[in-house]
């Protein structure tokens, strides 16, 4: 692991031009990540970004860091590999709201109870982008889309409530309008020991809501930490979380205080304990050998 | 006696697997070639169960035709393992005298067996152990006396197999094993079943395919296994998350299929090799995952251990019926290579071949195998592992990761692979199509270089000596084809043809897909007739083979849908005839 | 002129595509028949956008070969869609003076096109409309003066477009519309470029393969709908969302393509017609709960309109790899009819033939259609509904309620199927293998003889009327197949051919599995070479025939890559030296 | 809809006789069952009982419902297609621990949002029954089983919590070792207008821990009601949530005071109103014609 405090945002930025939408909130996204990857100072090739299929999920293309633009929904499983084969390497997952809460959503609970040290990344825009604006999990109630030509009838799903409720070590939310934040709480994210997850409110200027875009984001975000909220209080962030979709809270609702071994941890210790027991690997058939 | 099959079945409690395991197990120490296969109703505690189990001084091919001796702890049971328990008219059946069926009554329908023995099992068992749970150990004293089993051998598997249980129980079994040794001593059968001293004596290696599967895996220097639990391959997991960590590995159960590929996925894209196994339904699930690895030269191994369909089918009984599905589940042009396993010890050497190819090429690699393979354990001689090579994927230079182009142009068509932490090697691996350095793409012309090169990259496959095993006569214009267990009912059907001077060559392909068409066309060049042999209702390998290749005419398809096993003696009838009706045409 | 293909290409903001439509639209209420094919960038906004629209007074069946005109408004995007708007010698070019390039230095290679024109087409809109915005207006009016299509028409075409944004915006474009107009007839082309008036001016249905598939859906009785976007095959769920409900009908956003499938599946279990749509990824999705409808024998329509393969591969572009996957993809032995349309029209019919066959045969069906005919605008002459048949499951009567059995054995294999609220048949249905009334069974004899009904109630299909189109002549020895999109290649190939005098004979399958074995020998008897063409890497459909068929060794398939038109001109080639040889041969 | 107050509860025991362990929990809730839809009173044929695969998905074949007994994990979707196919049906969904929240835990959350009239039985016995005692999401951590040789690394899911956090209506608990409570709760559950969930603890003895056997369960059991929890409350639904795993509470966390439309009554409504607008189905293709 090398750790340089010198590398400049820039460093992480790639040479594939992005074709997102003029005005799309994931360049505010990605930028934020250029900005935490350089404060966390790890090199690029020592960097895995992994992300599903949507426009938010092109964001690995974007940055120098070695990329996999996998499949729709299934992000987290093969990071969750990638990390357990590779311990060492820092693993970033990001994706849309419908790749993460939508196909992905089964994916979820489980990456949380494994706790991977891994930092996901939702761009969550209350729309599908790639697909030329359906509805998405996070929609509101009654949004006319071309999927629901006379309002969805469906309730949005709360994706803070839901990964708090799975146990996440660490909940934030943010959205590109407020940069400094947004890179942050990605950095913050990064740095925690254990699966983190960073909700970003990132416009859609496509096929988004009006009161979705920067602009009203301004207007109507508060931050957690001018309201008092005490990060370390689980209970009064699952509260807070139940105001998605009506407050947009930024900042860190949860961040377990005693964070418990990783996954990939406790993998390193058993494979150190168990390693003394092994019959070298070209021997290993004489188990089966019956004396 | 060099061969007999014995076959036992009674309610869960009985202990029938239990005597079937410990007599595999002397069998295999004292070097004889064995085989046991289990089945049991759909309870999971409390039903009936069934063992079959086949000793031999041959080399054994398939768990074997009608049964040889026959026991039964009731009748109920015993009948509703129907053809999987076959008696015919050389079985010498030995039953439980308490259920009060008499000799000449017994429910065997038209068939007269052998001879006929009711033994108090029941008491006999009570009244040497104290218990009746000791059964299995009487059952066991039996068949030592009557097919001359070494009692030593016995007797030492009973106090290993209930050591941990203490003392009083090891003590009864053995007692109730000295009461079963005693009565086949009073009662000797009139049907000659002294087993013949084995060829050799050399302790064989006792195991079943999966677990032969995942010790390849880790033998093949597999770092990492994700699946999700599934009848009949969950072993492969099991025996992984036993093993695994020692050799510096890991496990993870996922939540589902699609995150247990994932994550294998993963893994090697971190360039780890790895491994995922499941049997067909959770094949269905990974479909998607599988293209993915496919288009991003990704080296991965995916057992399918098969069972019967469609969908959740027949879950713990053997079927062949997945073969379209491995070659052609993909959406897109997809080629992926396809191998099964022959018998336990093939399903080691299959698997550390498809971890070979699987890197060599960089692609996922299916491994077919089946429940009957898969859960029966089988003796197998050791194996020389230092003659085996293991590969490792083409990685980039110092020079080639000085201007890295993942999916550069060779003439071999394969670019070396970085992976996550080495320096200069960053890349986007990716689900899309994409250009040399791994832009993504939409271009016809690229797609269509692309597309070659996934494709040829696999051509020299198709000339890989592992492809088959051959035997027989090379000059007969009879052949037989048949894959996976039935392979090795073909190799009985040989012996049999030629026992009786039938001229019959055999082929049993390993790599199913692509078809090695050199091969299967040298060996068909002066064949007229022939069967190729399939447990599953479309016979889905014919198929195939017409796709690629020009057969002949008298080659046709014999298959039949699972849980019904095929015996070497219909096969052999069917290639009889099949081979004087071609003889008349010719004439 | 008879036929004529225009394509455009320019910036996403410069309306070329709703120039096309605007083209379009008006060429169907003249009576003209007409289809228009889009291509993008890979950017959601902003990119590089082109269309190609081809007008005649004949029937049509592709949307053509090289452009009669081709218009760029600017180069650089024009020539990233490369095959897609290929020029040749008799192209008219039209570009945008403003790029400045000389007529002699056009960027197209070797081309030497008929005529070139460079046109100030920024210029003439912001003088005439105040705005560039305009300039797909103008561009109307440019073609409509040079291929002399009814100004009125287009004028009320630009009237209804732009109708909702106020006066002052269809004022500018009508102005625009004027000038281009003007110009045109200021500067005559010197190539014969106007268009015969069409044979009979009749309105035409004008609409593309998504749209009509779901509406055949709603004509056909669906009552339920579940699916998960994906491109290029979202459309057919968008209409359906905004339809259905007029007919008692729901849709469903599911949360993946799993759920997708399993909500239909769980509505026609509940007794009604059930669909899903999707693309190749999605497909692999649903494989699981595809094997569920079959061995439960449930009715089911799931569309799979195909793009470029393998995984996420070319979202946007044709290709037809994905026949084997819908064939074959399936674990355990299935046997699921996969019907293609070959146009716009037939996507009509041949959704309500796969509801027919879907509820006749108690099986899920597969419309595998492609990006090509899903996304095209084309006209078809009226379908005069009342001529269709629809069918219903087969219910049980009240006698058979009486003691119901669900899988009961019948002689067309086809049992009555009760739903849920239906008194006295209530009934297990299940994923694993089952009894004639439903109970779990995991016998051999039972999974045989389910096997053998779920395989034979399927037989009469093959000799189905609606099979295959064929066209041609009879007795020709040379014969073409292909399917789906590459169909109506095949039959303008045909066209081609006999205009040259070349006997040749097409058949176009529409069901392409289980492959009407019967119907392609006749068609096949006196055939010594030919051509199955398709748009894949591997030429699924020739492989599946062989696996059927003694094909005539002169038969051989000719495939490309996907998002690489197949183009009439270069088939004709191919199939007159295939016939060519074929003669040496022979003589 | 038909309503009968006098089918006994033998009226919906099928002839199909449980292969299940003797002793396994799931009697008890097949029993439980037949008295709940006994005092519901609507006949067998209007009730349909989907399921998954695992040992409890073999419960609709005891009943003389209509069952469906599907794949692994796709039980709710198939319910819900059914529901909303044929509103006027009572709908049962039913499955294991692994069924519901391993492979099938991606439908849970939609499910919840989509809010239709179903009711949801878990019998969370903490294993995989039916492939012979694999982890389930719901084992506690350090569990041996064997695909845990050594102990399971992963936290187990609290589905409690989860369903809680995804906004379902009614969210109830029981156990076999509390018959009367255990055939009210699923009474009660099936009474509610939308989406309700019972967890059964289900008691596996096979391969089931100790703690986890009915014997356990009675003396560990505390009824919600007993602790003077006001169902309505949502916030101290959610706390007493957070001990599952810990303590063993029975009866009704969440009840919903006003149940928002449910998701079929939605469509019910939207079809009669649009209905009015269709054109005959023969003469569909006319929206096609251009004029
Ligand atoms: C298996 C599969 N299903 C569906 C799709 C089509 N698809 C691609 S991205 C996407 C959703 C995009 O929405 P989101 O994840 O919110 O990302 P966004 O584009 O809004 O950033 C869908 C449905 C696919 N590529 N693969
Ligand atoms: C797609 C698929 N994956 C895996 C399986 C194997 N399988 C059947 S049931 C089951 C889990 C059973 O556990 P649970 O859902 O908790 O039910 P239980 O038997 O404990 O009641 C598994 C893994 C399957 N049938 N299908
Ligand atoms: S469609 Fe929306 S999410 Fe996608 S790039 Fe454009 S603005 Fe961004
Ligand atoms: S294995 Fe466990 S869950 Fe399955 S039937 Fe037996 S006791 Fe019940
Ligand atoms: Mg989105
Ligand atoms: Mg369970």
């Amino acid at each position: 692991m090398t750790a340089l405090a010198t590398l400049p945002p820039a460093q992480f930025k790639s040479e594939l031009k992005p074709i997102w939408c003029p005005g799309c909130g994931d360049y505010g996204v990605v930028q934020a990540i250029y900005r935490a990857l350089s404060a966390i100072g790890r090199p690029p090739h020592e960097i895995a970004f992994i992300s599903g299929i949507g426009c938010s999920s092109r964001i690995p293309g974007y940055t120098t860091a070695y990329g996999f633009n996998t499949v729709h929904g299934r992000a987290l499983p093969i990071a969750q590999g990638l990390k357990l084969a590779n311990p060492d390497l820092l693993v970033l997952v990001a994706g849309g709201d419908g790749d993460g809460f939508s196909i992905g959503g089964g994916h979820v609970p489980h990456a949380i109870r494994r706790n991977l040290d891994l930092t996901y990344i939702v761009m969550d825009n209350q729309v599908y982008g790639l697909t030329k604006g359906q509805l998405s999990p996070t929609s509101p109630k009654g949004l006319k889309t071309v999927t629901s030509a006379y309002g969805s009838l469906e309730s949005p799903i709360n994706p803070l409530l839901q990964v708090l409720s799975c146990g996440a070590g660490f909940v934030a939310q943010s959205t590109p309008a407020d940069m400094p934040g947004l890179a942050a709480v990605i950095e913050e994210a990064i740095r925690y020991p254990g699966f983190s997850f960073v909700n970003v409110q990132s416009p859609c200027v496509t096929f988004g809501e009006e009161d979705q875009q920067v602009k009203a984001h301004k207007g109507r975000m508060q931050s957690l930490a001018s309201k008092g909220h005490d990060p370390a209080d689980y209970l009064k962030a699952l509260e807070l979380a139940t105001h998605y979709g009506v407050e947009l809270y930024t900042g860190v609702f949860y961040r377990n205080p005693n964070p418990p071994a990783t996954y990939d941890a406790q993998v390193r210790e058993r494979q150190a304990e168990l390693q003394k027991t092994a019959v070298p690997r070209e021997r290993i058939l004489e188990m089966f050998q019956k004396g | 006696m060099r061969d007999i099959v014995i076959g036992m079945a009674g309610s869960g409690g009985d202990g029938i697997v239990s005597a079937g395991e410990s007599l595999i197990a002397a069998a295999a120490s004292l070097g004889f070639h064995a085989m046991m296969t289990k089945s049991f109703g759909p309870q999971i505690r409390g039903g009936e169960s069934s063992c079959r189990v086949r000793l031999s001084t041959r080399e054994l091919h398939s768990s074997g035709g009608a049964l040889g001796v026959a026991i039964a702890l009731n009748w109920e049971d015993f009948l509703k393992f129907g053809s999987e328990l076959r008696c015919d008219d050389a079985t010498v059946v030995i039953y439980e005298a308490k259920t009060g069926v008499l000799p000449e009554h017994i429910p065997l329908g038209n068939i007269k067996p052998r001879e006929i023995m009711a033994v108090p099992l029941a008491e006999l068992t009570k009244q040497s152990a104290g218990t009746e749970k000791a059964k299995n150990s009487l059952v066991l004293g039996l068949l030592s006396g009557w097919l001359g089993l070494s009692q030593d051998t016995l007797r030492k598997g009973i106090q290993r197999r209930y050591g941990k249980k203490g003392e009083e129980i090891v003590n009864g079994n053995l007692r109730a094993f000295e009461a079963g040794r005693q009565y086949a001593d009073a009662h000797p059968s009139q049907t000659p079943l002294r087993l013949d001293a084995p060829a050799a004596a050399t302790t064989k290696i006792l195991t079943d395919g999966n677990d032969i599967t995942a010790a390849a895996a880790i033998f093949a220097g597999c770092q990492f296994f994700g699946g999700y639990p599934i009848t009949p391959s969950s072993e492969v997991m099991q025996f992984l998350g036993k093993e695994i960590w020692k050799y510096g590995g890991a496990v993870l159960q996922a939540e589902d299929e699609i995150a247990g590929i994932g994550t294998a996925v993963g893994a090697s894209f971190g360039g780890k090799k790895a491994m995922t196994a499941t049997s067909g339904p959770g094949m269905s699930l990974k479909t998607e995952i599988l293209g993915l690895a496919t288009i991003a030269e990704l080296p991965l191994v995916v057992v399918n251990v098969q069972r019967g369909g469609p969908s959740t089918g027949l879950p713990t009984k053997p079927e062949q019926s997945d073969l379209y599905q491995a070659c052609f589940s993909a959406h897109g042009d997809v080629l992926r290579p396809v191998l099964a396993p022959t018998s336990v010890a093939d399903s080691f050497h299959c698997t550390v071949d498809a971890f070979n190819i699987a890197e060599r090429y960089q692609t996922p690699v299916i491994i077919l195998s089946d429940q009957e393979i898969a859960q029966r354990k089988e003796t197998c001689d050791p194996i020389d592992t230092s003659k085996l090579v293991v590969e490792d994927r083409k990685r980039p230079t110092p020079e080639q990761l000085e201007k890295y182009t993942r999916f550069a142009a060779s003439p071999d068509g394969i670019s070396p692979i970085s992976h996550p932490g080495m320096k200069g090697g960053a890349y986007l691996a990716a689900g899309i199509e994409h250009t040399e350095s791994g832009a993504p793409s939409a271009s016809g012309a690229v797609h269509a270089r692309m597309n070659d090169k996934r494709f040829n990259k696999l051509l020299p496959l198709e000339s890989w000596s592992g492809a088959v095993t051959v035997a027989g006569d090379a000059g007969a214009d009879l052949a037989l084809i048949a894959w996976g267990s039935i392979g090795g009912v073909a190799l009985e059907v040989l012996d049999l043809a030629q026992a009786e001077g039938l001229r019959l060559k055999v082929l049993v392909p390993r790599l199913l897909y692509p078809v090695p068409k050199e091969v299967y066309r040298s060996f068909l060049r002066n064949v007229n007739s022939g069967l190729v042999v399939e447990q599953s209702h479309q016979g889905q390998l014919y198929k195939i083979l017409r796709m690629e290749l020009d057969l002949p005419k008298g080659l046709v398809s014999y298959c039949r849908s699972g849980a019904n096993p095929i015996q070497p003696s219909e096969v052999l009838a069917k290639l009889k005839a099949l081979s004087a009706d071609a003889r008349r045409s010719l004439s």
